[in-house]
């Protein structure tokens, strides 16, 4: 049915008509080994033996991930940088492969496919990138980029690549006389148009839309976001919208995952993620985006600290060393503010933000001079003597460090690593408050 | 609006103009360019010229240019190097005497050469009477020829190695560049001789191989990189995620995009070839007598110091303008093709 | 301790190019047509018996590999073997004839360093004014000119013509004065070293210095757009300190990694050199080598060479991660 | 408001010489700085607030030049032009020199945090020690006595364990961490003004919530005032006094940032808050600015932004609005250029409705088509 004249849609019946989801990911997982190389990786230590190891250090990118995209949605998956939402785009496209894991797209596994299957299947899924500068290549004609994917396909002959070309070029509010032109002569928006018209040019089902317009100026992202609205319905695409900014999301989203270092920690319909977060760390993102509105005075910045390195990340939830809401030890009893001031004496050792003052008044600083009752006050005393500046005196600058390290060791290991969230990863199913979809949230608060 | 750039285009979105940097490239821009640059159109004259000489005294190696008629045999003897034969360094204890690599500084017992200056020798004539000027204007072609062969051989090789490693990576590129890296330790003219005393044998061929393997370590090295860089873009994923296969990919995105910086550092290599080979010529591992050639010719002539130095100045000048012409091109070619030093 | 973790690491590095350097030389040697044998016996009438007692002498009968292993593990006792033609130990010559060529080399180097890298700085600090102009043409000059053609003509004009400077040779000054007729004292020593060296050196040091100076100019430009240049500017901070120390610094990493990568075309112009010199150094003695067909000295200092360029980019490789921090601490996130 | 403002900017225009033509960057922009508000400069790409922001401080970069204006600061004439004898324009007496503004202006004055925060920091120097060289520079401090400011400074911008890092290098630190040492910076040499140009694009915004929140804290405590260029309206809802919103080098309109926001004046900037998605509730329309921003070395005749101007009307394409007082918000003048306001008085309710006006219906953005950056119709390689 590839006639040209018949519309833009290639084959009719190449939308999903199955009830289950269009695309359905189990666990995946991609983990990347830093550094290649005959010598890389190899660590020298003279204080052990033998003197030389080889470590190769895993940078665990995305972990264990599991989700699902219905035909004709939008799922936005936003995070900040480095927390592996790109990774996962391209994993789910199999340009990346993945470590573990299944990646069912209309039924078939993904992960299985390799060689000349797995090219076959790409004129189902395309994917847009963010930077409209290196997305095209200089060296071709406009032409030739939207049709490149159709020849790879073996789509149409000569002229109706040519007329399905200038037609696609019409449909995404660019001149079809552009034709003939070098991607430079073209701006960023425009260029990114270009991008929409070689990813709809095999008539996909799936589109993975890598921050498609993070780099461009406001004004223009909104040009670039409606005419993929437009297009969406026209083509009856299937979005993964991966991007930072919350307010686009919040825009061109149905339902919204949520990824901090690797994991997805909250997932649920649009309205009911923005309105009823249920993840501390969505509530902190949410927290801190500016509002462009001044008369909103929300809190902002409410995050302490930075995102842990992803080769070595956090055990049970991986968000707990910045949680602000950490939950207590049952290994301990807590009364009132014990465990919260605890908390916030346990980062500002580890962070060292504070100059080595006397132990009172660590004390009055961070508990109100009262420490908290029973084993827990013994053991935070005891980190306090490690690092009050009047129990030790006149030591050098490398024994502070040491001491410092000590207490913090002390801390984590008796507060932190006792609670639910080092012990255990969350994973929790909520109902949802705003409309009827699934809400899931990875936080033990709602054990 | 390339200028200012720094400031004008420092908020998000670049200005339009930044991508032109990945628009430098394609033949038409290029030529372009070397119009407009003064350096490169200079350079493209020199070399042109060049060229121009060496393949004329290949078309006529019977014709002078000064003395418009045909010139007694000896004055270019057998001239065309490409057709001499790969002579055996001779055996000790008879080689030296009969042709040191280099002459010792030392007074010669000839009479004073003529100094030139005449309609038939505007540069006078070596110690065996032959014409300088003819045998300049055909050390052109020597030079030439080899500046461009091995220039070729070093290029496809090291392309071939670089693009390989480059595109897969991994343990390939490990292995293959190592490899590169231990041909590249060993000072490009002492592998050349060793090379072609102990493979092949003195002869501008061998030469001319030689040349050509020891840099190839340079273009794998340039292509590698090149390559590298090229497979971090963005179309080269979306030609992937648009199942492209990856001969296509090699085919028509990476190979034409790293092709015109190459061929950049292809022209500057040129120069530093002929350079090399001079070199090789100098020490008497080169072009063989009576091949006319500058390198030799300067071998032989520093034996003549103290009798005409002139003799030991033609043939320099000759090699320095022939690298100037290419060194030019390749700076001109380079300045068009890097936004980074818009002058 | 991190640097000299990376040092280690570095060297280790180097063991398997330098392994590398010892196959493909001794392949060199040994597998070409023109091997070892044939080329002492050339010219001369000989019979098997000949060949065969030569092979047996130098172990020539023995496979490749074996000796491969047997020249290898000779060679980490420091023995390179016996020259065929001067019947002494190959280390030997090659210690007697190291001392010139380092000398020359560093001597060129210190040349280049000193003139190209001023003259750098000042041509971006004043680009396309005509001290910049007149710079590059300079360079230009430089890169295109024959390292033994310069020394030709230096001689012309400082030794035949003016009559000022030797033509040849070289004063060792590790040597005690008294080997030297007419010398007294170190003084007047190192003032003959320094009167035989300065042609050479700066023939020899041309190349590298209009290579060295190109390098600069351009590394000075971008530096000199640097953010961090904004910055400072921003701050007050004078322009003679942001040329001199700001800017500048960063400038000089790809000159250190530069300068590395060029050693293997001194060495290479430090035959041409020595032979146009007269210098008695490695250059010459390779030449010798060759053209005597002692394989076994060839092969000696081919390795040799090698193994100072492979050591020569070590250093520059650790002075490198001296000035940049960020060879080695490793990127934090 | 009878007090002199701390920064007076007048008519101030900044050009780039090109070969290709001249680039009006900064087209005649005024604004006024007091002392401890934070006023905002914001606009898109190319719309020349950060040329603006860096001619503050004579920084404009070769071929660029400030060709006329004034600015004031602190009663001092940072840069003033006057007609000379022979009627060329030159530069005023009082102005400060080069050598003034460096060593008296530049730093201990007026300091700035670049968008960049891993470009700006020198990669072979310590982060401790570029923050001391600025200190000495600046405060006339020791040595020893910069460094102890130094640390205490880390420390006040939030970077843990200050002795220990202050011995590290930029690449050692994080986007956020690199930020906060650039505002270490900027705060440490105690300037009475801070140009801040898009110090937060560059950072994710969980870190641009903490810092943001740090600039208000410091702000609070030091007093010092801030220049905040940004194109982020959230940003400047969340921490701007007053705002001038710039479009192709020239201020379109000024105000309170509240009034700015509910009481906007200026067709550009409605358009600029309509096309943006917000983050505390759904718009399901996008009202998107159709066409894009035309380049500064060829403005459009008449007000800058009548081809993509919904209320563009036949007399926007003839008559140059400069800016004037359209409202008063508690005293404080509400400025806009724009001739649809009373005060311009060009008869714009008489002038007819532009051809093919856009923003009536709901179009593509075609217009954006009619801008060709090559300037011509033979495609891409005629471009240079």
């Amino acid at each position: 049915m590839r006639v040209v004249s018949s519309g833009i849609r290639l084959d009719e019946d190449s939308g999903y008509e199955s009830d289950d989801a269009l695309l359905e990911l189990d666990g995946v997982t991609k983990y990347f080994n830093q550094d290649s190389g005959l010598l890389a990786g190899m660590e020298f230590e003279p204080s052990q033996f033998p003197p030389i190891s080889v470590d190769r250090e895993t940078v665990k990118a995305v972990d264990d991930v599991t989700l699902e995209i219905q035909p004709g949605e939008t799922l936005g998956l936003v995070g900040e940088s480095g927390c592996g939402k790109s990774t996962l785009g391209r994993t789910i496209l199999r340009l990346l492969e993945p470590t573990e894991g299944d990646i069912y797209f209309k039924g078939e596994n993904l992960a299985d496919l390799s060689g000349e299957r797995l090219r076959q299947t790409r004129s189902d899924m395309q994917m847009i990138f963010q930077d409209p500068q290196s997305s095209l290549d200089p060296r071709m004609k406009v032409g030739q980029i939207i049709e490149e994917p159709m020849r790879a396909h073996d789509m149409l002959d000569d002229e109706g690549r040519e007329a399905r070309a200038k037609e696609l070029l019409e449909k995404v509010g660019l001149d079809p006389r552009h034709y003939n032109r070098h991607p430079h002569a073209f701006s960023g928006g425009q260029r990114q148009r270009i991008n929409l018209a070689r990813a709809l040019s095999v008539d996909p089902d799936f589109v993975v839309c890598d921050e498609p317009v993070s780099a461009l100026d406001v004004s223009i992202q909104a040009q670039v976001l409606n005419t993929m609205e437009k297009l969406q319905e026209e083509f009856g695409l299937t979005y993964l919208f991966i991007a930072h900014d919350l307010s686009v999301i919040r825009h061109i989203s149905d339902r919204v995952a949520v990824m901090y270092l690797g994991n997805i920690v909250e997932l649920a319909e649009k309205e009911e993620l923005f309105e009823n977060p249920q993840h501390p760390y969505t509530r902190a993102l949410l927290e801190s985006i500016p509002v462009p509105d001044p008369r909103e005075n929300g809190a902002r910045g409410v995050l302490e600290g930075e995102v842990p390195s992803p080769v070595d990340p956090p055990s049970g939830c991986r968000f707990r060393t910045r949680c602000p809401r950490v939950i207590a030890p049952d290994a301990y009893d807590w009364r009132g503010e014990e465990w919260a001031q605890t908390r916030a004496f346990m980062r500002a050792v580890k962070r060292r933000t504070f100059e080595p003052m006397p132990a009172s008044r660590i004390e009055t600083e961070f508990f109100d001079g009262d420490l908290p009752r029973g084993e827990a006050g013994s053991t935070v005393d005891e980190a306090i003597e490690l690092i009050a500046s009047d129990r030790n005196a006149d030591i050098d600058a490398d024994d502070e460090t040491e001491h410092w390290s000590a207490a913090t060791d002390l801390l984590l290991e008796s507060f932190a690593e006792q609670s639910i969230c080092a012990r255990e990863r969350p994973a929790y199913e909520l109902e949802a408050e705003y409309g009827d979809g699934e809400h899931l949230a990875a936080c033990h608060l709602h054990r | 609006m390339a200028v200012g750039e720094s400031q004008l285009g420092s908020d998000t979105e670049s200005a339009v103009d930044e991508g032109d940097v990945e628009a430098r490239v394609g033949w038409r821009y290029t030529l372009a360019q070397i119009k407009q640059d003064t350096t490169a159109r200079w350079g493209l004259y020199v070399v042109a010229f060049v060229i121009t000489v060496a393949t004329y005294a290949i078309v006529d190696s019977n014709l002078s240019l000064l003395t418009f008629g045909r010139l007694p045999d000896y004055a270019f003897a057998q001239a065309l190097p490409i057709f001499d034969h790969p002579t055996r360094i001779p055996p000790p204890g008879e080689g030296t005497q009969h042709m040191p690599p280099y002459f010792p500084l030392a007074e010669q017992s000839w009479n004073p050469l003529p100094a030139g200056g005449t309609i038939e020798h505007p540069l006078g004539t070596d110690h065996t009477g032959r014409d300088y000027f003819t045998r300049i204007v055909y050390g052109t072609q020597v030079s030439v020829f080899v500046g461009i062969v091995s220039t070729f051989i070093g290029l496809s090789i090291g392309t071939i190695i670089g693009a390989v490693a480059g595109y897969y990576g991994g343990k390939t590129d490990d292995i293959l560049m190592r490899v590169v890296e231990m041909i590249y330790s060993i000072p490009p003219l002492i592998l050349i001789i060793v090379f072609t005393v102990f493979v092949g044998g003195t002869s501008i061929w061998y030469a001319v191989i030689g040349v050509g393997i020891t840099f190839v370590p340079i273009f794998a090295r340039i292509i590698r990189s090149r390559v590298l860089s090229i497979r971090e873009m963005d179309y080269i994923e979306a030609a992937r995620a648009s199942g492209v296969k990856d001969r296509n990919i090699i085919m028509r995105h990476v190979v034409p995009n790293s092709f015109a910086p190459v061929l950049v550092y292809a022209t500057l290599q040129i120069g530093v070839t002929i350079l090399v080979v001079a070199g090789l010529s100098f020490l008497g591992y080169g072009a063989q007598p009576p091949t006319p050639d500058w390198g030799q010719m300067l071998n032989i002539s520093h034996g003549y110091m103290h009798s005409n130095l002139w003799l030991s100045i033609w043939p320099g000048l000759a090699i320095m303008i022939t690298i100037m012409g290419f060194n030019l091109l390749g700076d001109g070619l380079q300045d068009a093709l890097d936004p980074r030093i818009d002058d | 301790m991190k640097l000299l973790k990376y040092t280690i690491y570095r060297l280790l590095q180097a063991i398997p190019v330098l392994i590398g350097i010892s196959v493909i030389t001794f392949l060199l040697a040994n597998l070409g047509p023109g091997d070892p044998v044939s080329l002492m016996l050339q010219g001369q009438e000989h019979s098997e018996e000949l060949v065969r007692a030569i092979e047996q002498r130098y172990g020539l009968d023995r496979p490749l590999h074996e000796r491969y292993i047997t020249y290898m593990s000779g060679l980490l006792e420091g023995d390179l073997g016996q020259s065929i033609y001067y019947q002494r130990p190959v280390s030997a010559l090659i210690l007697d004839r190291l001392g010139p060529t380092l000398l020359l080399v560093l001597s060129a180097y210190a040349f280049a360093l000193v003139t190209a890298i001023p003259l750098g700085v000042v041509a971006a600090n004043r680009r396309n004014e005509p001290t910049d102009h007149a710079s590059r043409v300079a360079a230009l000059f430089g890169v295109s000119t024959p390292s033994f053609w310069i020394g030709i003509v230096l001689i012309l004009i400082f030794a035949v013509k003016l009559g000022w400077l030797p033509s040849s040779g070289l004063y060792y000054p590790w040597r005690p004065p008294s080997s030297y007729p007419g010398i007294n004292g170190h003084l007047e020593l190192y003032y003959e070293t320094a009167r035989h060296l300065l042609l050479p050196m700066i023939a020899l040091g041309t190349l590298q210095m209009a290579t060295i100076m190109r390098v600069e100019r351009t590394q000075m430009i971008e530096s000199l757009q640097g953010e961090y240049v904004k910055l400072a500017r921003a701050y007050g901070v004078p322009e003679r300190t942001i040329l001199r120390k700001h800017a500048f610094q960063v400038a000089q990493l790809p000159i250190i990694t530069i300068v590395g990568a060029n050693l293997s075309t001194a060495i290479g112009g430090a035959v041409l050199t020595e032979t146009v010199f007269n210098i008695n150094g490695m250059g010459q003695l390779f030449i010798e080598a060759i053209q005597q067909n002692d394989y076994q000295l060839v092969m000696g200092i081919t390795m040799m060479l090698g193994f100072l360029f492979v050591v020569g980019v070590i250093i520059t490789d650790i002075s490198y991660a001296y000035v940049d921090p960020r060879v080695t601490y490793g990127e934090r996130d | 408001m009878s007090s002199e403002p701390l920064l007076r900017v007048e008519n101030l225009k900044t050009q780039f010489f090109t070969e290709t033509g001249t680039v009006r960057a900064v087209d005649g922009i005024s604004f006024e700085v007091r002392e401890g508000e934070i006023v905002g400069l914001v606009g898109e790409s190319g719309a020349g607030k950060s040329v603006a922001s860096m001619s503050l401080l004579r920084l404009v970069e070769n071929p660029g030049e400030i060709v006329a204006g004034e600015i004031t600061y602190k009663g001092e004439t940072i840069f003033g032009l006057e007609e000379g004898p022979d009627g060329e324009l030159q530069e005023r007496d009082d102005m400060l020199s080069n050598e003034e503004i460096r060593t008296r202006i530049r730093g201990n004055e007026i300091a700035v945090i670049f968008q960049d925060p891993m470009e700006s920091l020198n990669p072979v120097f310590t982060v401790g020690g570029q923050l001391r060289e600025f200190i000495e520079l600046n405060r006339g401090l020791s040595k020893d006595e910069a460094k102890t400011e130094a640390i205490d400074m880390l420390r006040e911008v939030g970077i843990p364990d200050p002795e220990e890092r202050y011995e590290e290098y930029p690449h050692q630190f994080s986007g956020g961490m690199r930020q906060r040492v650039l505002i270490a910076m900027a705060l440490a040499c105690e300037p009475s003004l801070i140009i801040a140009d898009e110090p937060t694009t560059a950072l994710d915004v969980t870190v641009e919530g903490q810092i943001l929140d740090l600039v208000d804290d410091l702000q609070d405590k030091y007093g010092t005032s801030f220049i905040w260029v940004t194109h982020d309206m959230g940003v400047v809802a969340e921490i701007c006094d007053r705002v001038n919103v710039m479009y192709l080098g020239e201020i379109v309109e000024q105000a309170p940032v509240d009034e700015l926001f509910y009481d906007t004046k200026h067709p550009y900037t409605n358009a600029l808050l309509n096309s943006i998605p917000r983050p505390d509730r759904t718009v399901t329309e996008l009202e998107a600015i159709e066409g894009v921003m035309p380049e500064a070395i060829n403005p459009p005749s008449g007000c800058r932004f009548h081809p993509r101007c919904p209320d563009a009307r036949e007399v926007c394409k003839r008559v140059h609005p400069e800016a004037k007082t359209v409202a008063d918000a508690d005293g404080e003048a509400h400025r806009a250029a724009c001739v649809k306001h009373d005060a311009f008085d060009a008869g714009y309710e008489d002038s007819s409705m532009l051809e093919g006006a856009v923003g009536s219906t709901e179009r593509e953005p075609e217009s954006e088509l009619a801008v060709n950056p090559a300037g011509d119709d033979s495609g891409g390689e005629g471009r240079e």
